[in-house]
Order: structure tokens, then C-alpha cells, then sequence
């Protein structure tokens, strides 16, 4: 089963749609250890690459291509790098492809981890979107090791990335801003680690949807 | 607190505004808002200097675009870190073919979108080589040197790597003369009273009244402890205190002092302190080779100042001593 | 308030000897601890420049010490005006024999300290002759003239003044320039937060929050009116709105603007200002022919800006534009 | 009757003397309507002035010379220049002179009105020390003109001298930096017509001793 790129725009649109929801949510939550800022970041980045595709017809690697420019453009701090990397990883790696299956997509999320790590330098356990990140990649590609379909690959991932992010809730931060707290910054979320799931899933989602009308 | 301004959400716009119509004999706007470059950039068979960092420490860091300083800079939000497009877009503006030397100062932000940028300028044929200032000896213990913030020395960097580049040195040359300027750099801040970020409007960290923070960062970062307010002369005791073991300084040695205020601190508090710096130098056979006192990298109304060393060999000297004409530090 | 310093009676003793010590390459001291002069003054065949003033008011005076400036500096106490002597001792300093020009500011005090110093130094056959800077229009009516203090304005005068005299111009001529630098000058202050002499130890007058007084003096003098805070656009329109028509300046004029923090005022709040008074002296066809924004002129920890226009000819900007070299002023 | 210039130096020890125990009072008459600084200023010239002095003989016209010269040198402001020329012009009426009689106290008084109006442009009815100095003098002359003693006239001088710092209370400030307060200037002493009836009262009172001595 695969998804066409041409028509997978949408799903950068439901990341947008996702983000502009869980704006305060994803405040509330940086405000805890953090600056209290993260909502407002990715809501000012996801809202310029919204007008930016407003009314044009665009194919996933270009939505991605797009969304990736825009934060590395207009917001600075950690996040316009971070998600500007992660973006452009996964659009480079579709970019030319018509069709996107499986496989495929384990390759666009790899290389998204992979720049996302070379740019923040940041590891498994440092209380970070990593920590959504890696669990859903790794639970993702166990599933297609072990014969799993694309959508209970998906579903999988879903799963991970869920655990992975509420773990972050039990760690201490090694890095960013809430590193300076110490063990204060134990017992609550992390925002980046929370705006990741919200995008890991939601990207999935928009996949599962994709994958059952195409039928 | 009575702030000046108009949208708090528009301060850099309005700001950057400002600045190039009143400094249009030096900087130039460019196609990128939030970048500024020396109107002579890039300027023919020189390395071209770039740096960046988040606004309210005027005069850094567009303040220090100019003759034989920086060629173009990356502005961001305040205290946050200019976005990679713009580091990528001050990079193009600087290079004229010899490579680009990016020094900026070590914050995690700076530290990931001038990487971003990095990526996409060696995709674009420029070539960018880094040096990061961490001279903030309060940030982090000697031996996790790479976790240690950038503070005032980075102007120190700018001038040395700045003059470096104006003497003709390939970019192999500049960055290692940058590198060594840094090397050689210690600084340390006391804060006295905390700042407001303009569109949050209350002050995200406190100093209460009668007490200091040793080590503080420019940003309000904590620092190695919270003290009942000293006199000028034991403040700069304890700052060299901190300061001088850790290079370490020793007698022989020939320094340059940086003493900046971190914004509202009147510039006579700065010069008492100084006297007092220069005295225990003196005492310790360490001879000041230039000082530069005054409001050099600030942290918009914080209160509290910063005091930056570094020992100098001859190269060193010569790129202090080299002149410059930027905003906020001009040398005949 | 955390104030920096040791004993707060001896701040302006700690304080130059601080500044004597970061800035040996421009200033010396004299054998009067409250004068302070260029390191090369007196100059030959030269009109010695000498200004004085009280102290909190950094870079002024003793920043404008140096190069194609002022020769020799007297020094009061915190906002007091420097004794007669001290005036005295500095007329000596910069006197080379071509006479001197003692260019200050119109406050009590100073007026009748000068007065004191000129009889002693008629008596020593040194000519003195004077201008005294009263470009504050907001601090009385415009048939009042001789009442007007100085203020940042003062700082032009200067740049004009040292000038003319390092051109070689004989003492009526220097004077005559310095006359012409202040009559055609014209400044206004806002304040948004008071300051603390030192030896006090509490604010002398109030600024409410939320408000700012208008047309201020340099030491918290009443203004015009107190308001509630405007913002950046505003303020710049409001003080336009004194300074433009009591000049007049009108279009096709050229001026040099000068626009200084009062202190704790963060620079990029200046800039914000600065930005919406071009515009607006464009809009009426003003053309701006150098601009200063910073800290030039301050008051301790006060908060607000001053803006000076000032309006130049030929001669004025030739002056203007003539090289200078001092800690607060360095023009190439 | 005279004074032998060189015995009168102890004048000036008595005016230290009298401004030293006043210095509070006088400063305390300066915070109603001026900046609280009058007797701190005139006590640090005073004191200044009495170290130069301490362990030496000098003459009248020495000790006004010493004291002027400190205020002067040590006190800015607006104090060191007045009183830095009144004392000034004191010494330099004197300075020729062995014995000092009635007429050349008024020549000394005279003068040191005239320098203090070139240096502060003040006039009477402005509530400044010339509200005691100017009706002082003025009784004084009107004494010596009516045929009266010099003690009779130093009387005249002390008890006009104090009606003229008193009649400072209905004034409205116009000079120095109570005339900013136009009309709430009014209903308080001045300062500097306080310590001027201080000096010119201490001051006859020491002459009128010293023609006592000598008798
Ligand atoms: N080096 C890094 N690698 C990965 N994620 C990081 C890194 N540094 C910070 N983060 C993530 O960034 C989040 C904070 O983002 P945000 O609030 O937008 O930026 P800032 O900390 O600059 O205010 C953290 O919760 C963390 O997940
Ligand atoms: N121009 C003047 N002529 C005569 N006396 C003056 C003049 N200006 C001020 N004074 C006197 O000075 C007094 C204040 O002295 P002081 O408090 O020592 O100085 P300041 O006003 O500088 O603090 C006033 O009470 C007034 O009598
Ligand atoms: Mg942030
Ligand atoms: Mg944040
Ligand atoms: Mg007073
Ligand atoms: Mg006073």
C-alpha cells in the first residue's frame, strides 16, 4: 500500500491544523520548566507556512519543503532549527518519489532523526522530543521487520511515540533550557517531546486516512 | 516598568528601523530584515566576519558591524536566537569568495541554526568555519569547557578576528586568531537587578535588593551564588577571584580588560569598579595593556556588570590595537 | 536600590581615578584632583576648550575630554556644580596663550563658579571668554532665553567648539562657533523613572508608572507635564512638537540630531524613537545630516531620552564632521 | 576704637565655630524648600578651612583668605563661590591694614556686597542671604552716619541683619533652586539668609569683644 505524494499535501495541513489546537497546551506545558514560549513558536511558524500554502495545490515533499523553510526562516530559538531540519529531511527523502509506502517513510523518518540529532547534538533519555522520537521511529521499524503492515506499522509508531513522550514526564533534563533546574525538571512533560507526538500522530493518522480511502 | 516603545511584539523591527537611518555612514539593511550588514560587505579578497545572537545587548551585536569588525550579523528576537536563514543570509552577505568566519558565542539556539545555515551554505559553495565564544568562567566547571556561555569577551573576539581579516589572513588564519582571543578570555558578571523581555513585561528572574548574583548570565541565567551586596572593591575581588585561576593569569602576563555594564548600571559605578581592577592587577604584576570601560554588551535594563580578561601575546595585540569604526567601538 | 560602589561620599574620587587608569591613552590628571585634561593639552598655538559640570551625567563631562574636543575638565560633586578653583585650574591646563573658551551649561552654581574663576584668571592674564549651552525649550518660555539650562545640546556645542579651535581658529572665532552651535540648537527631555544621588541614598522626585514628565531637566527638574506614558512614536512626536517651532526649523533646514538615553534606558529604546523622529523631520522636509544615538549625555539611573536638533550650515557642519577622539565621542 | 588686624584672626575661629554648631539646623532649614545640603556644604568648607588654619597664627585678613580660598576650592556649588568672594573681598579690604576701625569694617562689609551681586545677580527680596547682608549693612552705615560708636553700629548691624534674615519667611523665592516653587517657597526661612545672619552676628559679636579687651 502507499500514498501518492501529489496528494499528500493534506497531511501537512493536518500538522498545521494540529499545531494551531495544542498552541497553549504546548505553552502551558514550557511554562512548567521552560520558558513558556514553545506554543507560541511552532504557532507563529506552522501559521506563516499556513499562509504560505494558502490556496495552492502542493504535493507532500513540497508541504514539507515549505514548512521546513518557513521555521528555519521566521523562528529562531531551538525549534526553528529542530523541526526545520526534521522537515527538510523528510522532504528531501520523498521528494522524488510519486508513490510513498512503507518503507519509504521509515527512510524519510530516519533521516529526519538523523539530522534533528546532528543539529542538537541531543541523546535517548535528555528529555527532548528525541524521547518521542526514537521509540516511535524504533517501534515502527520493528514492525516492518516483523511483516507488519503500513497501517499497524503506523499504529505501532502511534503507540511508542505516546509512551515515549509521556516518559519524558520521570526524566531529568540534560539539555536546553531545563537542564539548569536539575532534578526540579523531574515530574513534569516535555514541551518539545509533546509537540512531537502531537505531530507523530497526527501524521499518522492523516496516513491511516489516506491508506483506507485509497482501498 | 516604563518602557519606550511601540507593539512590544515589533521592538527589533522598530529598533533595526532606527538603527540603519541613524548609522546609514556604516550599515546597510539587506534583503533579509533581520540582517545588517557593513555597507562595504563583502569587501574584495577579505575573509568576511559574521556573527548573531538574540537582541537587547546593544551595542552587540549589530553595534559591532564595521570597518575591520564584523561584515554582516543575524539578528533574532530578544535573548533568542536569530533563525538559520538569517545566519545563512549574513554568511552570503559577508562571503566574498575567501570563506566566512562565524563567531558567535556558545547558547544552544546560536549553536543549532548556525549549524542549519552551515548546511546550506556549504550546499551553496561558501565556506564557513566557526569559533564559539564560552569565556563566561561562572557557566559551567573547567573541565566541561564546552558547556560554558559566551558573554562580553565575544567583543574582544570580534575585534582580534575583525582586524585578522582586514590584515589579509586566509580564513584558516582569522579563525584560529579569533580562537586564540577566546582561548585567552575569561569573564565573569555580577547582576545587581533583573531585566523584562518587552513582550512578557514582568522580569523572569529576581535579585532581591541588598543581595547580588555572582556569575549571572546575560540572560539572567543563574549564576555561582546569590550574596548580600558587596562594595565595588569587593566585587572586583571576587570576580578575579574567579577570573584570574582559571586561565590561569600570572605575573608577567599582559592583559585586556573589558568591563561592561549590563545596562542601567551608571558608567561612573563601572569606572569605580575598575579602579579597584586594575589595582589588584597591578599588584599581581599583571599589566593592563588597553581597558575598555563603558555599556559594551548589555542585557537591556539589567543592572550589574561584567568583567572580561584576556592575556594578550603580540598577534593579539596587534589586532586589539588594530583601528575600528563600528557603533559601539570605534579606535583610531 | 543596589548601587555599586564603596563609600558613597567618594564616589567621584573612586570613580576618576578609575578613568584616569582605563583611559591614559586620551586624559591625564592634573595636580587638581578635580580636573582632568587632554593628555597633550595645552596645545600650542591653540584656544584651549574647557568645560566642567557636576558628575553623574557619564560620558559627560570628562568623557568629552581628548582630541579635536575639550582640553581640560572641572569636576563637581554629583549633580553640584566643580568649585571656582577647579574651573580655575582647568582654564590653566588648557591654556596654551591663544586664550580659552569655557563652554558649559546654564545652571546657577556653574554660572557663578565660572564668574569666580574668570576674575582669578583675568588676574593670572589668561583670557577666558564664554558660552553658555540653554538649549533646554522646554525649561522656560522662549522671550526667557537667558534661563533655559543645557543640556545634551552642550555636547554639540563641544564637538563644534573643539573643532573650530584645533582648525586654528583664533578665541572670537571659536567663541562666535559655539555661540552659533547653541543658538541654533534645541533639545527637550522626557523621563520615565527618577535616580538616586548617591550620598542620598532616595530618589529627589517621582515618576509615577505609567507616566513620564515631559521636558524634564538633567537632574529630575520639573518638565512641562506629566503624562501618561506614550508611546515610542508618540513621545518622539510630542518632543518634535517643542523643539520644532521654537527654533524654528522649517523644511529644507539640515540638522544634526542627537537623541540620548537619560541612563537605564535601554539603547534600543532610543533607536525605537529615533526612528519615528526621522521620519517625521522627513515628512517635513528636514534633512538629517548626522545622527548620535546613546548614551551622551545621562543622569546616574535615571530613565528617559533627550533629543537635540540641531540646525547646521556650512560652517557648522564642517565643524560637525571634523574628526574627533575622546572616550564618548570618537569620530573618524 | 579699632581692632589690630593681626589679634583678629580669632574672628574667623569663631565663625568656624558658629557654623560647625549650626551646620544641622542650617541644613535642616534647607530641606524645607532647597535640597537639606546648606549646612553639610558650609560645615565641609568650614572644617577644611580650620585644619589649614589649626596650630598657626594669622591675622584677620589671613584667615579670610584661608576661608575663602577653601571655599573656593573644596565647595562648589553655589555656597563656594558666594561666600568664596565675600570673604574674598573681606580679606582683600583689610590686607593693608594694622588697625581696622568702623569706617574700614564698612568698606570690607561694602565690597563683599558688591562682589557677592557681580558673582550671584541676586536682589534684595529675592530670599537670599543678601535679605540679611543688604539691611545689615545698610543699618550699619546709617549708624556710622548718624554719628554712632562702631559697637552701637555693630549692633544696629546685628539686630537689622536678623530682621532682614527673618523677613526671608513671607518671601517668595525667585532665584536659585527654590524658585521653583514659586508660591510653596513661601513661609519658610532661606537658608543662605540664615547662615549669613549666623556669620554677621558671630562675626560682631567677636569684634564687639575684642573693643571690649581693649579698653
Ligand atoms: N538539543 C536539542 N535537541 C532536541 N530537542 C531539543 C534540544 N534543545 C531543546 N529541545 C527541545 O526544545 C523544547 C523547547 O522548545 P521551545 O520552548 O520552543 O524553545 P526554547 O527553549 O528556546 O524556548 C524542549 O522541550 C526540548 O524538547
Ligand atoms: N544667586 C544667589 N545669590 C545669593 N544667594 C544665593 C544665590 N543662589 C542661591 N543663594 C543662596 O544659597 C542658598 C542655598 O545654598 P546651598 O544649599 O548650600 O546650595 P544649593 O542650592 O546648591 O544646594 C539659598 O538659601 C540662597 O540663600
Ligand atoms: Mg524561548
Ligand atoms: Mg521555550
Ligand atoms: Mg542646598
Ligand atoms: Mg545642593
Amino acid at each position: 500500500m502507499t500514498i501518492k505524494n501529489t496528494e499528500a499535501g493534506r497531511i501537512v495541513q493536518d500538522l498545521i491544523r494540529t499545531i494551531h489546537e495544542n498552541a497553549a497546551y504546548l505553552s502551558e506545558i514550557d511554562g512548567k520548566i521552560g520558558d513558556g514560549d514553545h506554543g507560541i513558536n511552532m504557532n507563529k511558524g506552522f501559521t506563516i507556512c499556513e499562509q504560505r500554502l494558502a490556496d495552492q495545490e502542493f504535493s507532500l515533499s513540497d508541504g514539507f519543503a515549505v514548512l521546513s523553510r518557513t521555521l528555519m526562516e521566521d523562528i529562531g530559538g531551538s525549534m526553528g532549527p529542530l523541526y526545520g531540519v526534521f522537515f527538510d529531511e523528510m522532504s528531501i527523502a520523498c521528494a522524488d518519489l510519486q508513490e510513498i509506502g512503507a518503507k519509504d517513510f521509515l527512510v524519510m523518518l530516519q533521516n529526519a532523526l538523523a539530522g534533528t540529532q546532528e543539529i542538537g547534538s541531543a541523546k535517548l533519555g535528555d528529555k527532548t522530543l528525541l524521547d518521542t522520537l526514537i521509540p516511535g521511529l524504533e517501534a515502527y521499524s520493528a514492525a516492518l521487520d516483523a511483516g507488519k503492515s503500513f497501517q499497524d506499522a503506523l499504529k505501532d509508531l502511534q503507540a511508542a511515540a505516546k509512551a515515549g513522550w509521556q516518559s519524558t514526564e520521570g526524566m531529568i533534563a540534560k539539555i536546553g533550557r531545563a537542564s539548569r533546574l536539575g532534578e526540579r525538571s523531574r515530574g513534569v512533560l516535555d514541551a518539545g517531546a509533546t509537540s512531537c507526538y502531537l505531530i507523530l500522530n497526527a501524521m499518522a493518522d492523516s496516513i491511516l486516512r489516506m491508506l483506507a480511502a485509497s482501498k | 516598568m516604563n518602557r519606550i516603545m511601540n507593539d512590544p511584539n515589533y521592538v527589533v523591527e522598530d529598533m533595526l528601523k532606527g538603527f540603519v537611518k541613524a548609522n546609514a555612514d556604516i550599515v546597510s539593511a539587506t534583503g533579509n530584515a533581520r540582517v545588517l550588514k557593513y555597507k562595504n560587505a563583502p569587501i574584495a579578497n577579505k575573509v568576511g566576519i559574521v556573527t548573531g545572537g538574540g537582541s537587547g545587548h546593544k551595542p552587540a551585536f549589530i553595534g559591532y558591524i564595521g570597518k575591520n569588525m564584523c561584515d554582516a550579523v543575524a539578528v533574532g528576537e530578544i535573548f533568542s536566537s536569530p533563525a538559520a536563514a538569517a545566519f545563512l543570509d549574513a554568511m552570503q552577505a559577508a562571503n566574498a569568495g575567501r570563506g566566512v568566519a562565524c563567531l558567535y558565542g556558545n547558547y544552544a539556539g546560536d549553536n543549532m541554526n548556525v549549524k542549519m545555515a552551515m548546511r546550506k551554505a556549504k550546499a551553496m559553495g561558501i565556506e564557513v568555519k566557526t569559533v564559539v565564544a564560552n569565556d563566561d568562567c561562572a557557566s559551567a566547571p573547567k573541565d566541561e569547557l564546552e558547556k560554558r556561555r559566551g558573554v562580553a569577551g565575544e567583543v574582544l573576539m570580534w575585534k582580534v578576528g575583525g582586524a585578522k581579516a582586514s590584515m589579509g589572513a586566509d580564513l584558516d588564519t582569522v579563525i584560529a586568531a579569533a580562537q586564540k582571543a577566546i582561548d585567552n578570555t575569561r569573564s565573569v558578571g555580577i547582576g545587581t537587578a533583573p531585566c523584562t523581555i518587552p513582550a512578557v513585561g514582568h522580569p523572569n528572574f529576581t535579585i532581591a535588593d541588598g543581595t547580588m548574583e555572582l556569575g549571572i548570565g546575560h540572560h539572567g541565567e543563574p549564576g555561582v551564588s546569590v550574596e548580600p551586596l558587596a562594595t565595588a572593591n569587593e566585587i572586583a575581588e571576587k570576580m578575579l577571584k574567579l577570573i584570574l585561576p582559571d586561565l590561569p593569569f600570572a605575573a608577567g602576563d599582559e592583559v585586556v580588560v573589558l568591563l561592561s555594564g549590563l545596562g542601567a548600571t551608571p558608567v561612573m559605578e563601572q569606572y569605580i569598579v575598575y579602579n579597584r581592577v586594575e589595582e589588584i592587577l597591578s599588584e599581581q604584576g599583571i599589566r593592563v595593556h588597553r581597558a575598555y570601560v563603558g555599556n559594551y554588551f548589555t542585557s537591556l535594563e539589567m543592572m550589574g556588570v561584567t568583567l572580561t580578561v584576556m592575556k594578550v601575546d603580540d598577534e593579539l595585540k596587534q589586532c586589539i590595537d588594530y583601528p575600528a569604526d563600528s557603533v559601539g567601538l570605534k579606535q583610531l
